[in-house]
């Protein structure tokens, strides 16, 4: 493992920053205003990538601003799983910006400006999570994402919309302090906060103290990985614009808590401190019941967003339970699941913001026959569906196998019947919608017209959608997101 | 507040009193670095003397021998005498009060110190009395509305 | 007992002083009234210090003939500390004088029962 | 020692001094000259301070002897690096601060500028001389100097500020009191009044009562004149009514002086093995400080004025400090010192955002913003920077004072005042969003949102430049020391440490 002093990782952050602040300059003109989001958005996205191939090369990019407690800095490292977070968030975000411009400009929204300057600070915020090289820095950029965050699930300005962003508030940053006090501890036990593939807390503390500070930090982050029962801040967030809901709902904010709950696990405490204190098969169970518990929930909602959000909810918990059970296989599906859940959910979100602006509907019953007025859409969203329910050959299937795979290697089947019942509930609670849209009647006669959304919207739904499909064919396509993940997975379990 | 009483014995006695008790005062003052007394003393007596001046001939009367702005100055004044004789003592490369560095025209350092003091407490002479006077007017011509004066 | 106590009467005397001081300024309503009660607190102090000064036999502190030794001599400090803090407190009475003038000004009263009910 | 360095020392105290007498003779002809006066005379001292607090981590700690008398009898003003420190941050703070005051003056009192600057340049060469001195009466001199001038800013304010003025006096004048029988009973057994003097003759005295009834006098004393809960009842009016430049003068640096009285007391008359080991001061007053920062918080949570708000608010930071303190370990201390430095920048921030708040509104009624952010971008921009600071967002500032106090706390193994800090930083977000909500989305409702666009009028009203610079100076000084705060740790404040942390 070589490290290599870079300042490409830094420059991944700044780049959006700076163009926050030009949107904020140029918040008078629209159309510069919103080129910067697109320059910005492509520009870090090929800066992440630049990475790819040092670190495919098993380097390790590096950079240290300064100081910020003895013998704790502001690092950013890009290692294999924080390369694969930023591909991930980076180039999300160029399709969401131009989603978002269709968006927002479809529906005559207000507060453009601050709605574009919050977006661009959270995504900064997101690739800092990424390159986090130690848990303060970590801390650090999660908060950034939790403040700026709060302006967009606000962002109607309703009495709902501020109860959401209230709420949001309230769950996100009282799990904040908790996070903040497992950190502080986890300072007072070890001396060190950086980040070690496999782990730096063993033999640090009594068992009892290891395993309260696990609790404490899943607890933490597993608020913004939206974990039952202290999920209930995610449905509501719905509230916020679509891109938001699917940015930052979908991938990025929720991903972020439950990229940090990876690095927790495999960085901090490790998978063999893990199985010592046996706490992974808690985990576990914990997630095993989010899985279920969120899959059930969503078949009880007419909201066509509250029930994506449910699913995210049971769609990240895959991921945790993949980390937690720390077997090769579990963690090469979790860490492709990332991914692969984030393309699949953000074309559904996508989806529904397009049936929203187009036809002004939110709710599931009302979408009778809509799939003949927007056809491409919704070939789009059964796209997302199926992939979510795990049939290939969309991208779900493939990090699904390897779950199942790693629960069998770890010796629990229980899970992988978890696993396979919650694709089956994927199943119910997915494909009603796309039963209605193409084959019921719409109520009130056929609007027989085509009438899809703009381009501006269309093009990046679709483009997801093909992409999920294409890395449900070859998974190492475009960016190379299976060997990535492998290599992240050999560095957490030390296999060089 | 204060109501000029027409009575010839308090006036005439204040008459002959008052330039008494500002020579005292003098005394006091110049005393004070080796003896009882002091600037502080000394610039109550002072001020005392005009206050009895008030009392006996009313506010407007007082006004007329002695302004607020005339105080103001003086009371500025005396601070500035007392800071400048430390700040000399700066200059002259010493520490701030060190008057064994002023170059009084005395032989020791002691006897220059004690000039020193002198000088300090005539500062502290003039800034005591006009604080002291200052607050008496202001609180006695309250009926006036002396506030923005 | 009543040897202990007459023995250190001094500080019994500045506590009760004080004591009576600290319970104008509590328990009284009327803010003059708490005004001389603070009055009589800083004074209960000064009296404390002046009297911590004393040495049986001392004299006044200014060099004089035949007294030669220190013990012959008051301490002389508490009693500067004393004068400083006398013009604290007289410069804390002026402050406070003024203050009060301002407040029987805008309330033409000096009852803080009536103050407050007005402010209200 | 006897550089010319040195002779800053006594400048730091001089120059605001005779400037403070210059205002009002100037200020006859020219009364536009009296902010100006004030100004430079706080920028004299800020250069100073700096030339000091170089000189003491260069050179070691300065002794300046007053009139060339040697301590213990003569008067000493003693700079280390802990001093050098504060006065740094109270000349910085006080300078930004006086700067932004000159348009609010001229608005709330324009036919007392010449003597409201008289009083708060006094009020400044008290402060100052609070932090330079090193000996204990010389301390109470200043201590008064301070607060009766602060007596006096405060009751030019509004509607109820003489009465809270008179209550102020009041209550410091209890304190000052009590602080100076503290210094009397010292004196009596060990007949000095110097304070390395003191430390010296102290040790062999500790089992004696009279030095515990002393350090109870001196802890109450200052306790009283910090606002240090359950003694606080003054400072919220008197934060409240006071004229807007006084109360962000006063909220900053007043606070942060009295602390630093209450550490020089602890840690440098007293010794840290007598306050922690022979009697259980430090924790006792750790608890008061715990009990403080959920009071404050809570009682914060009540307020409808912004600026009552941010009193209690004070009264909770204060608790911050004062929980550092008495936690009695490195991390506690250090937290302490650097929440002096990082609650002076948030709340001198976030009062000059108050005072610039009443300048163009006249509102202070955090219910009544409605979207001001639009007329007022960066000072709201600045509120928002402030709060996340006080809530505890990394990378502000707040947050790293709370982390060393978090971390005091776990090593003092004292887990309820962990639980004290956290919840306290989530009443923080309750409070602070609450104005932040009303700041920038109330208003719209029952609007459709094209008209909430046109309608609401866009023009921006900033305040003049001389009071946004400041702000905005403040608001970028809490990002930066949030971020270069461990160079402040290492660089300055770990040699502020007593001996033996």
């Amino acid at each position: 493992m070589e490290m290599v002093c870079s300042y490409k990782p830094l420059l991944a952050i700044l780049v959006s920053l700076a163009a926050s602040a030009l949107i904020l300059l140029t918040g008078k003109r629209p159309n510069l205003r919103e080129s910067w989001t697109i320059l910005a958005a492509g520009a870090k996205f090929l800066i992440v990538l630049s990475m790819a191939p040092s670190v495919l090369n098993g380097q390790i990019l590096e950079y240290t601003m300064v100081t910020l407690t003895p013998g704790i800095s502001l690092q950013l490292r890009v290692d294999a799983l924080g390369l694969y977070f930023g591909l991930l968030a980076s180039g999300l975000w160029i399709a969401t910006s131009i989603y978002s411009i269709g968006y927002m400009r479809g529906l005559q929204e207000h507060a453009q400006t601050r709605y574009f300057f919050c977006f661009a600070i959270a995504l900064s915020a997101t690739i800092g999570v990424a390159f986090s090289a130690n848990l303060l820095t970590l801390f650090l950029f999660y908060e950034i994402l939790t403040i700026s965050t709060y302006p967009l699930v606000a962002h109607k300005e309703t009495p709902e919309a501020l109860a959401a962003g209230r709420k949001y508030l309230a769950y996100l940053l009282t799990s904040a302090v908790v996070i903040l006090f497992s950190i502080a501890y986890t300072y007072h036990l070890a001396g060190s906060l950086d980040f070690v593939g496999g782990g730096f807390l063993d033999g640090r503390g009594t068992p009892a103290a290891l395993s309260l500070l696990f609790v404490t930090f899943i607890l933490g982050f597993g608020t913004k990985a939206a974990f039952m029962p202290i999920h209930e801040w995610l449905p509501t967030a719905m509230i916020a614009p679509t891109p938001v809901s699917a940015l930052l709902h979908a991938v990025a904010v929720v991903k972020a808590g439950v990229f940090c709950c990876l690095r927790v696990i495999d960085f901090v405490f490790g998978p063999s401190l893990l199985s010592d204190l046996n706490l992974w098969l808690v985990l576990c169970y914990f997630v095993s019941f989010t899985i279920i518990g969120a899959s059930l929930l969503a078949l009880a909602q007419d909201n066509l967003k509250r029930r994506l959000a449910f699913s995210t909810i049971s769609q990240l918990s895959y991921i945790v339970l993949g980390a937690a059970l720390i077997t090769p296989s579990a963690l090469l599906g979790s860490i492709l699941h990332i991914a692969f859940h984030g393309f699949m959910k953000i074309t559904l979100f996508f989806c529904a913001g397009a049936i929203f602006v187009k036809t002004g509907k939110e709710n599931i019953s009302e979408m009778n026959g809509i799939g003949r007025q927007m056809p491409l859409t919704l070939g789009a969203f059964a796209v997302g569906a199926i992939g979510l329910a795990g049939i290939p050959p969309v991208c779900g299937y493939l990090s699904k196998w390897y779950l199942c795979l790693g629960s069998l290697e770890a010796g629990e089947m229980i899970f992988v019947l978890i696993l396979l019942t919650s694709s089956l509930l994927n199943v119910a609670y997915f494909f009603p919608i796309v039963y209605r849209a193409f084959f019921k009647k719409a109520e009130g006669g056929d609007p027989a017209r085509r009438a899809e959304a703009s381009w501006w919207m269309l093009a990046p739904i679709l483009a997801c959608a093909l992409m999920s499909i294409i890395f449900g064919l070859n998974p190492d396509a475009f960016i190379r997101f299976h060997q990535i993940a492998s290599l992240a997975v050999a560095n957490i379990l030390g296999l060089f | 507040m204060i109501i000029q009483y027409e009575n010839v014995i308090i006036k005439t006695i204040c008459r002959m009193l008052i330039p008494f008790l500002q020579l005292f005062a003098i005394y006091v003052l110049m005393h004070g670095h080796y003896s009882p007394g002091g600037g502080f003393q000394g610039g109550v007596m002072m001020g005392a003397s005009f206050i009895l001046l008030v009392i006996a001939y009313g506010l407007e009367e007082a006004r007329q021998r002695i302004s607020l702005k005339a105080l103001t100055i003086y009371a500025c004044l005396g601070l500035f005498i007392y800071s400048g004789i430390g700040a000399w003592a700066l200059l002259m490369g010493g520490n701030y009060l060190d008057y064994g560095k002023l170059p009084f025209p005395v032989s020791s350092v002691p006897a220059a110190r004690a000039m020193g003091i002198l000088g300090i407490e005539i500062g502290v002479f003039f800034s005591v009395m006009a604080i002291m006077i200052c607050i008496f007017l202001a609180i006695a011509s309250y009926d006036t509305g002396g506030e923005n004066d | 007992m009543i040897e202990y106590l007459m023995s250190k009467y001094n500080y019994w005397i500045y506590v009760v002083l004080m004591m009576i001081g600290f319970y104008a300024m509590m328990g009284k309503r009327n803010l003059v009234k708490k005004l001389i009660g603070m009055n009589i607190f800083q004074t209960a102090i000064i009296l404390y210090y002046i009297s911590i000064g004393v040495k049986k036999g001392g004299t006044l502190p200014v060099v004089m003939e035949g007294a030669t030794r220190a013990a012959d001599y008051v301490n002389p400090l508490p009693h500067v500390l004393m004068l400083t803090a006398i013009v604290v407190s007289v410069s804390t009475t002026g402050v406070a004088l003024a203050v009060l003038l301002m407040i029987y000004r805008r309330y033409k009263t000096l009852e803080e029962d009536e103050i407050l009910k007005s402010m209200r | 020692m006897n550089t010319p360095q040195v002779q800053a020392t006594i400048l730091i105290i001089l120059v605001p001094l005779m400037f403070s007498y210059a205002i009002p003779l100037l200020g006859w002809r020219w009364r536009g000259s009296a902010f100006f006066v004030a100004l430079a005379a706080i920028g004299a001292s800020m250069v100073c301070s700096f030339i000091l607090l170089y000189t003491v981590l260069t050179q070691g700690t300065i002794h300046y002897h007053l009139g060339g008398w040697l301590p213990p009898w003569g008067i000493e003003y003693v700079i280390d690096p802990l001093n050098g420190f504060v006065g740094v941050v109270v000349c910085v703070i006080s300078f930004l601060v006086t700067l932004s005051s000159k348009e609010s003056v001229q608005k709330e009192l324009p036919d007392k500028k010449v003597r409201f600057y008289t009083i708060y340049l006094l009020l400044f060469t008290g402060l100052m001389g609070i932090v330079v001195t090193g000996d204990v009466f010389n301390l109470y001199v200043f201590l008064e100097i301070a607060s009766l001038t602060a007596y006096a800013l405060i009751a030019i304010g509004e509607d109820g500020a003489p009465l809270a003025s008179f209550n102020y006096i009041i209550m410091g004048t209890i304190g000052a009191c009590f602080y100076l029988l503290g210094v009397g009973y010292l004196y009596i057994v060990t007949g000095s009044l110097n304070m390395a003097d003191l430390a010296k003759l102290l040790p062999p005295l500790y089992h004696s009562n009279v030095v515990l009834i002393a350090l109870a006098f001196f802890l109450i004393g200052t306790a009283i004149k910090m606002g240090l809960f359950p003694l606080h009842v003054w400072l919220p009016d008197a934060y409240t009514y006071a004229p807007s430049a006084v109360s962000a003068f006063i909220a900053p640096v007043m606070a942060k002086v009295m602390a630093y009285i209450l550490i020089r007391v602890m840690f440098t008359v007293f010794q840290p093995s007598y306050l922690i080991e022979m009697v259980p001061v430090a924790s006792i007053l750790s608890w008061v400080a715990a009990a403080a920062i959920l009071v404050g918080s809570i009682m914060a949570l009540a307020q409808k004025d912004l600026k009552r708000m941010l009193a209690y608010s004070s009264v909770s930071q204060i608790g911050y400090i004062v929980l550092g303190v008495g936690l009695g370990n490195k991390m506690g201390l250090l937290g302490a010192y650097l929440h002096i430095l990082n609650h002076a920048f948030m709340k001198g921030c976030l009062f000059a955002v108050a005072m610039a708040l009443m300048y163009r509104t006249g509102k202070r009624n955090i219910f009544q913003l409605g979207r001001i952010h639009r007329r007022m971008p960066f000072t709201m921009a600045a509120l928002v920077i402030g709060a996340l600071s006080m809530i505890g967002i990394p990378p502000t500032a707040g947050f790293f004072s709370k982390w060393y106090l978090i971390l005091g706390s776990i090593d003092a193994r004292n887990w309820v005042f962990v639980a004290v800090i956290l919840i306290s930083s989530l009443l923080n977000a309750l409070y602070f969003f609450r104005v932040i909500e009303n700041a920038y989305f109330e208003g719209v409702h029952g609007h459709s949102q094209k008209e909430a666009m046109d309608g609401i009028a866009k023009v921006r009203e900033e305040v003049p430049l001389s009071m946004l610079i400041p702000i905005i100076l403040l608001a970028a000084g809490i990002l930066l020391l949030g971020l270069f705060n461990e160079r402040i740790i290492s660089g300055i404040l770990v040699f502020a440490l007593p001996p033996g942390f």
